[in-house]
């Protein structure tokens, strides 16, 4: 499936060369050549080859025919000047910054594919790739799916450069490394490893090429199909890779010791190793004041488990354990659920699966029809199930509480819905006891997951106090002053900042007159 | 009965494939030996055949051959 | 081989899961009998026992969706069994029902009072053993048949059984009765000597309608029901037992023309017993805070010697209330006030001896009654509404 | 050679010694039936009695650092006497075990979902522990202090919820008991929630803390004590003289917690705590049960002995006892008197022997 890499070097002869290209690219319409004679009494001959629309049209007659056909008029005495050899050409008349000697024919197919425009002079093994234009993509604007109240509105756009722009930007120390991979057979997709050296540690650098090297696959189209290749286990509900389109979440992270992985074609960064509490934090914990931050980030907490044993815990008490529930309460439910013909699992597992449908049909649909589907279907479900007596009032509030719940953590929405689904098997099956026992499992196997060495529930399960000050509540800023330990390098330093950071009034120096 | 029969393949399915490809004799047959066992015992319950429990055996030889009781309340 | 494995579990894991599947022990709600109240009586005819079950009517119980509420039908339906053994009568219930009954709300058990003067020792452990009886369920003993006060329609409550409930729980507002639940009958069930207690409750018929009030606590003996006692008879044992919450003490005022009312805000109360060459001496301290609510007298008692007086009466109204239980525990050769206990816990191996014939050296017990009353407060009033006769 | 080098930090042991302990909560309410008001006191008897034997274990383990029990059975007793000991171990986990997860099904079926059939109990449970012992020591180490904190918080929460209907004068006859069941009480809660910690002598070898585990063992025994001395003091400050008569107290107490109308049924929470406390104990019996049983094959990996090892102890737990009546009766007496020669006899055995024959030998020249 991969084509036979044609390592045969390019011929003096310009005829043949063109001929090898064309013969190459047969297939492709938007090639186009064009051949010029340059030289002060036109004796050399040269021909440029690009794709259409790839390369800036005037960019090329303005730095490279021109120069080439007019410019070497200009030049006094051209007599001494060989023109054969291309170094002479691009060193003398082409005047283009972004350029590339290349010797091999596959080399030249790859830059020419890539958007280059390809000088050839005749009785030179050699031709010039130069680049030229700018590739149209898209601005840097806020990302959909990440939204912010305080905090950088920017995000990454579909070409890589700019991303790590973005992030150069956000780390300026010298520290920050940037290393290429070309991936895919067919794509080629440029992918970068991006982390800070003094803090990352090396075996996790090292974990993460040896896994990118081993992807053999034709084309990567999203950073999706690197993260599927590079996890942990793939068998595992919960993802280990975080993905983000938000460069001062990369950089935050990375300051971290990880190491990010940006595709070139998607604004989605991957970052590893992921730790099972990311996805409750957002950036946005850190630019508040903790107390609030702190809050939500129990809200966040709080609605997962809310989203996932919501319909669960639901039907386990009603069908289950009736006498856990409040008389009064167990009266009106009980006058509720008087006229609805299904069982009580039933009745959950039909509002939880057409609130899917509701969810899955609001997002494919464009955004003003998107929000129709939305009402009407709450409308729908909600009002006309109960009045016509196929749903109880009440399991219209638990299974709508529980849709709100699974939007507030969109990192485990995909493990969130899986285990709704598991857990409500289980009460209707053995009510309280299978809802413990399905607990305990998921559990025990998010111990033993690991995400590139680092155990997945690193502040609480393998227990570390440091590491609690940001976990279920965030510390003041100046007291998380220490690294993740589980996933700094060993021999760093691990203090992010230096100590004794509380601002207080008196720490200015100055007289307090003020 | 069905019940057993599911879960004691299930039992041989996890563990079974796994010994032979890696070629573990030893564990093989320990294996092979308490499921046997398991899967006797399994079939006595399932067709109530009173399994004589060892506590019963205990409690004869030590309360009652040896005497060796605490006072009834 | 790892593969393998994972698709192994997933799979067959699904098939017990499916192959156990059916709710295993789970019963839907609206097949629920919920059961809120309960009557134990005896049948007239053939001495069985009548199980009278209040049970909730859902579609009458008026729940939050629209249209429910409809005035006119019961919220609940008062079902009776005849059989050889309460749970026996439980299961029978189940001819006219079709459905188990589900006790776990029950709020109460009305005893009738035939089968509390047979004993009670016979009834109470179905309510002790069963798994879905809860131990806080009140214990109540209807002076005549449980069924009739079950009947009793209340204005302000759906269910009688809440309102009867409502009526026990909300004692301490005058102490004159004590909630017991089915842990505390069972506690004094166990202990040989002290006597059990359970509220009273009869019915009243105002018009048409009926109502339920509670004219005070029986007495029962190795659970046979010998006695009743009084609202004031009942607060003398609270105020030894320390258990009086608040209530009115009225007292003649001091200068005989009216009288004070004080409300009782504080009550703390301490027994001592002591054997003193072959006496048994209760010291009992009582320490109370008394608030001046009324005064029916024209002369102002809050002032510091008026305190004084008032205080030093409602020390004696004290005294007097539990000198009246005294009186009333050995009426009875009851020991009410749980004396028996306290000597256990203090003399040990005197206990052993005095325990079998205590009956009759319980009413050898002397008291010594301590009362140290104190008025901490006469509200808005700083002296009544009256001309000023001399100085202030 | 240990098969498996599983890394588990001292902490984490002592955690999961107290997660163990407390998982024996409901277990005292075997010897209330027996001990009645004075049963705070024979906790701290039962306690202080088998403190010198849990030290023994932990050096034991230090004496022989990477060995299990059986290993040093083989060591000091030479090959024949050394297996019969090992199966003698065995035999004693394989019953605890049993017992254990029939108390499980018996709290389920006695008290939380009571028509749900017996067995299935029993299976599922047995199932979900060979899940977590399939997943290794670690797993269950690093989550052990989870475990713990829940155990405490609930313990705490609900006396806390039961102190107004607490009246401390329902322990004052104090020593009323005739000496001899204070005796059997003291014998019974040295060897239920105590004793079993030998099972901890086949995973105290993965310590990977050179200052050998007394310390941790000690202070984790401590806190698994001071969460039973908080339950038998709850139930008799709130039970008195009916607890008696209750087939579980401590069930009981949490069912009289009544306060407003939203607090007052939380009985089936208690349960959650009680099952995970359970499951926590039955799973490190499990794995101690599989892994001394590979040792005695002689095997490499303990894996795949823990289905069927799970299948068989499900037979036993569901055939070994009638009713819960034979279940108490037998575990008072006989119970208690067939473990005592392995629990309190053969480690201090094990050790003198070892320091006579001067054993472990490989390491003679820098041993001690």
């Amino acid at each position: 499936m991969s084509e036979k890499k044609s390592s045969e070097p390019l011929l003096p002869c310009l005829e043949r060369n063109l001929e090898a290209i064309r013969d190459a690219l047969r297939t492709s319409s938007d090639l186009a050549v064009h051949e010029f004679n340059f030289g002060r009494d036109r004796r050399y001959r040269g021909a440029i080859v690009f794709i259409s629309d790839m390369a800036d049209k005037d960019e090329i007659n303005k730095n490279i025919l021109q120069p080439l056909m007019f410019g070497s008029l200009l030049i006094s005495s051209d007599a001494d000047i060989d023109y054969t050899k291309i170094d002479n050409v691009a060193r003398n008349l082409v005047p283009v910054t972004d350029s590339r000697k290349v010797a091999l024919l596959y080399e030249l197919l790859d830059s020419l594919l890539a958007g280059a425009v390809i000088l050839l002079v005749d009785g030179s093994k050699e031709a010039l790739a130069v680049r030229t234009g700018k590739r149209e993509s898209r601005s840097i604007d806020e990302p959909a799916t990440e939204a912010v109240v305080r905090g950088p509105r920017e995000g990454f756009n579909e070409n890589v450069n700019t991303s790590i722009a973005l992030i150069r930007q956000k780390i300026k120390s010298p520290d920050l490394c940037v290393e290429k991979l070309v991936i895919g057979e067919k794509s080629k997709t440029d992918v970068y490893i991006v982390y800070v050296k003094s803090v990352a540690d090396p075996k996790l650098i090292e974990e993460v090429r040896k896994r990118l090297d081993r992807i053999k696959t034709d084309a990567i189209l999203e950073s999706g199909y690197i993260e599927q290749f590079i996890e942990d286990d793939p068998w595992s509900i919960f993802p280990t890779v975080s993905n983000t389109e938000k460069p001062d979440k990369v950089a935050a992270k990375i300051l971290e010791g990880r190491v990010a992985i940006l595709a070139d074609g998607t604004p989605f960064a991957l970052v590893v190793p992921m730790l099972f509490i990311e996805s409750f934090q957002s950036v946005e914990d850190y630019y508040t004041r903790p107390f609030l931050a702190s809050i939500m980030r129990m809200v966040r907490f709080l609605s997962y488990i809310i989203s996932t044993l919501g319909p669960a815990a639901y039907v386990a008490l009603t069908v289950f354990h009736q006498e856990l529930i409040p008389t009064q309460l167990l009266i009106s439910i009980a006058e509720g659920r008087e006229r609805v013909p299904f069982p009580a699992i039933l009745e959950a597992f039909l509002m939880i699966f057409a609130f899917e449908i509701l969810r899955e049909a609001g997002v494919r649909l464009p955004k003003p029809v998107g929000q129709t589907v939305g009402i009407v279907g709450a409308i729908v479900l909600g009002e006309a199930s109960v009045q016509a007596g196929l749903i109880s009032p009440i399991m219209v509030i638990v299974v709508s509480a529980t849709a709100i719940a699974s939007f507030a953590v969109p990192a485990q929405t995909d493990s969130g819905t899986i285990l709704r689904y598991i857990f409500l098997a289980l009460a209707g099956i053995a009510g309280g006891f299978g809802v413990i026992l399905g607990l305990l499992v998921t559990l025990l196997h998010l111990v033993s997951l690991r995400s590139f060495g680092t155990p997945y529930l690193w502040p609480i399960a393998p227990l570390n106090i440091a590491g609690l000050r940001d976990f279920l509540i965030r510390m003041p800023l100046w007291m998380l002053s220490r690294r993740p330990q589980a996933i700094v390098r060993s021999d760093g330093n691990t203090r992010s900042q230096g100590p004794d950071l509380m601002p207080s009034p008196n720490k200015g120096g100055g007289n307090d007159t003020v | 009965m069905i019940y057993l029969l599911l879960v004691y393949a299930f039992i041989f399915l996890v563990n079974v494939p796994g010994l032979v490809k890696r070629k573990e004799r030893k564990e093989l047959v320990a294996f092979l030996v308490l499921y046997a066992i398991g899967f006797a015992l399994g079939l006595m319950y399932a067709l109530d055949i009173p399994i004589p429990s060892p506590m019963k055996g205990l409690q004869y030889l030590i309360s009652d051959k040896l005497g060796l009781k605490y006072p009834q309340h | 081989m790892i593969l393998y494995k994972k698709i192994y579990v997933f799979i067959l894991c699904f098939i017990m899961l499916v192959a156990l599947s059916g709710c295993l022990g789970g019963r839907e709600i609206n097949d629920l009998e919920i059961v809120i109240g309960m009557g134990i009586d005896k049948d007239k005819d053939t001495g069985d026992i009548l199980l009278t079950a209040q049970i909730v009517n859902e579609k009458e119980a008026g729940g939050a969706s629209g249209e429910g509420g409809g005035g006119g039908g019961k919220a609940y339906w008062n079902v009776n069994s005849i059989g050889k053994s309460i749970f026996d009568a439980a299961r029978q219930i189940t001819h006219k029902t079709g459905n188990r009954l589900f006790v776990s709300h029950n709020q109460v058990v009305i005893f009738g009072h035939d089968v509390a003067a047979e004993g009670l020792q016979k009834y109470i452990d179905f309510f002790l053993r069963a798994h879905e009886m809860r131990p806080t369920t009140l214990i109540l003993v209807a002076e005549g048949r449980a069924s009739d006060i079950m009947d009793a329609k209340p204005e302000t409550e759906r269910f009688p059984a809440m309102n009867i409930t409502k009526l026990v729980k909300t004692y301490g507002f005058t102490s004159h009765l004590y909630k017991v639940n089915m842990k505390d009958f069972a506690t004094c069930l166990m202990s040989g000597t002290s006597a059990a207690f359970a509220p009273l409750i009869t019915v009243a018929h105002e018009g048409e309608n009926k109502d339920v009030y509670v004219p005070g606590m029986a007495v029962f003996k190795n659970g046979k029901m010998v006695g009743k006692l009084s609202h004031d008879e009942v607060r003398g044992v609270l105020w030894v037992l320390g258990k009086v919450e608040s209530g009115v003490v009225i007292v003649p005022s001091p200068d005989g023309k009216g009288k004070a009312v004080l409300e009782i805000v504080n009550v703390k109360s301490k027994v001592k017993p002591e054997i003193k060459d072959g006496r048994i001496i209760f010291h009992i301290k009582i320490e109370e805070e008394l608030s001046l609510s009324e005064q029916t007298t024209r002369e102002n008692l809050a002032t510091v010697p008026g305190f004084g007086k008032v205080q030093e009466a409602a020390g004696k109204v004290v005294r007097q209330e539990i000198m009246a239980a005294f009186e009333r525990s050995k009426e009875l050769r009851l020991d009410i006030f749980g004396f028996g206990e306290m000597l256990h816990k203090k003399y040990k191996n005197e206990w052993k001896i005095m325990e079998h014939n205590w009956d009759d050296i319980y009413p050898t017990i002397e008291l010594d009654i301590h009362v140290d009353s104190r008025i901490v407060s006469n509200d808005l009033l700083r002296r009544p509404a009256s001309p000023d006769e001399g100085g202030e | 050679m240990s098969i498996e080098k599983g890394k588990i930090s001292g902490r984490q042991l002592m955690f999961m010694f107290a997660g163990f302990i407390q998982g024996s909560a409901l277990l005292i309410d075997f010897t209330v039936g027996i001990t009645e008001h004075q049963t705070w006191m024979v906790i701290l008897a039962g306690l202080i009695v088998t403190i010198p034997f849990i030290l023994s274990y932990a050096a034991l383990a230090k004496r022989f650092p990477g060995n299990d029990l059986v290993r040093i059975n083989d060591m000091v007793y030479g090959r024949f006497i050394g297996k019969a000991l090992s199966l003698y171990y065995i035999f004693f986990l394989s019953m605890t075990l049993s017992f254990n997860i029939l108390d499980v099904g018996e709290l389920y079926v006695n008290f939380l979902m009571p028509d749900t059939p017996f067995f299935f109990l029993l299976s599922v449970f047995a199932a979900v522990i060979a899940y977590a012992v399939y997943k290794g020591i670690e797993a269950l180490a690093k989550v052990s202090h989870l475990f713990v904190a829940t155990s405490l918080f609930v313990t705490i929460s609900t006396s806390l919820l039961l102190v107004d209907q607490m009246d401390f004068t329902r322990f004052q006859p104090l020593f009323e008991l005739p000496f001899i069941k204070l005796l059997q009480g003291i014998h019974i809660m040295s060897i239920i929630p105590f004793g079993e910690t030998i099972a901890f002598l086949m995973i105290m070898e993965h310590m990977n803390d050179t200052k050998g585990p007394a310390r941790y063992s000690f202070f984790g025994v401590l806190v698994g004590a001071a969460s039973l001395l908080i339950v038998s003091v709850r139930n008799t400050a709130v039970l008195g003289r009916t607890q008696t008569i209750w087939t579980s107290p401590s069930f009981q107490s949490i069912r009289l917690i009544d306060i407003g109308t939203v607090l007052t049924r939380m009985d089936f929470l208690i349960g959650i705590a009680q099952t995970m406390l359970i499951f926590f104990k039955c799973s490190i019996f499990l794995y101690a049960l599989t892994t001394a049983l590979s040792q005695l094959f002689g095997l490499k990996s303990y894996k795949p002995l823990v289905l069927p090892v799970a299948g068989i102890e499900v037979i036993i737990a569901a055939t070994v006892f009638q009713s819960p009546v034979d279940h108490a009766e037998i575990t008072q007496n006989a119970g208690i008197i067939y473990s005592a020669p392995l629990i309190y006899v053969l480690p201090p055995l094990t050790l003198l022997i070892a320091k006579i024959r001067g054993l472990p030998k490989i390491e003679r020249s820098k041993g001690k």
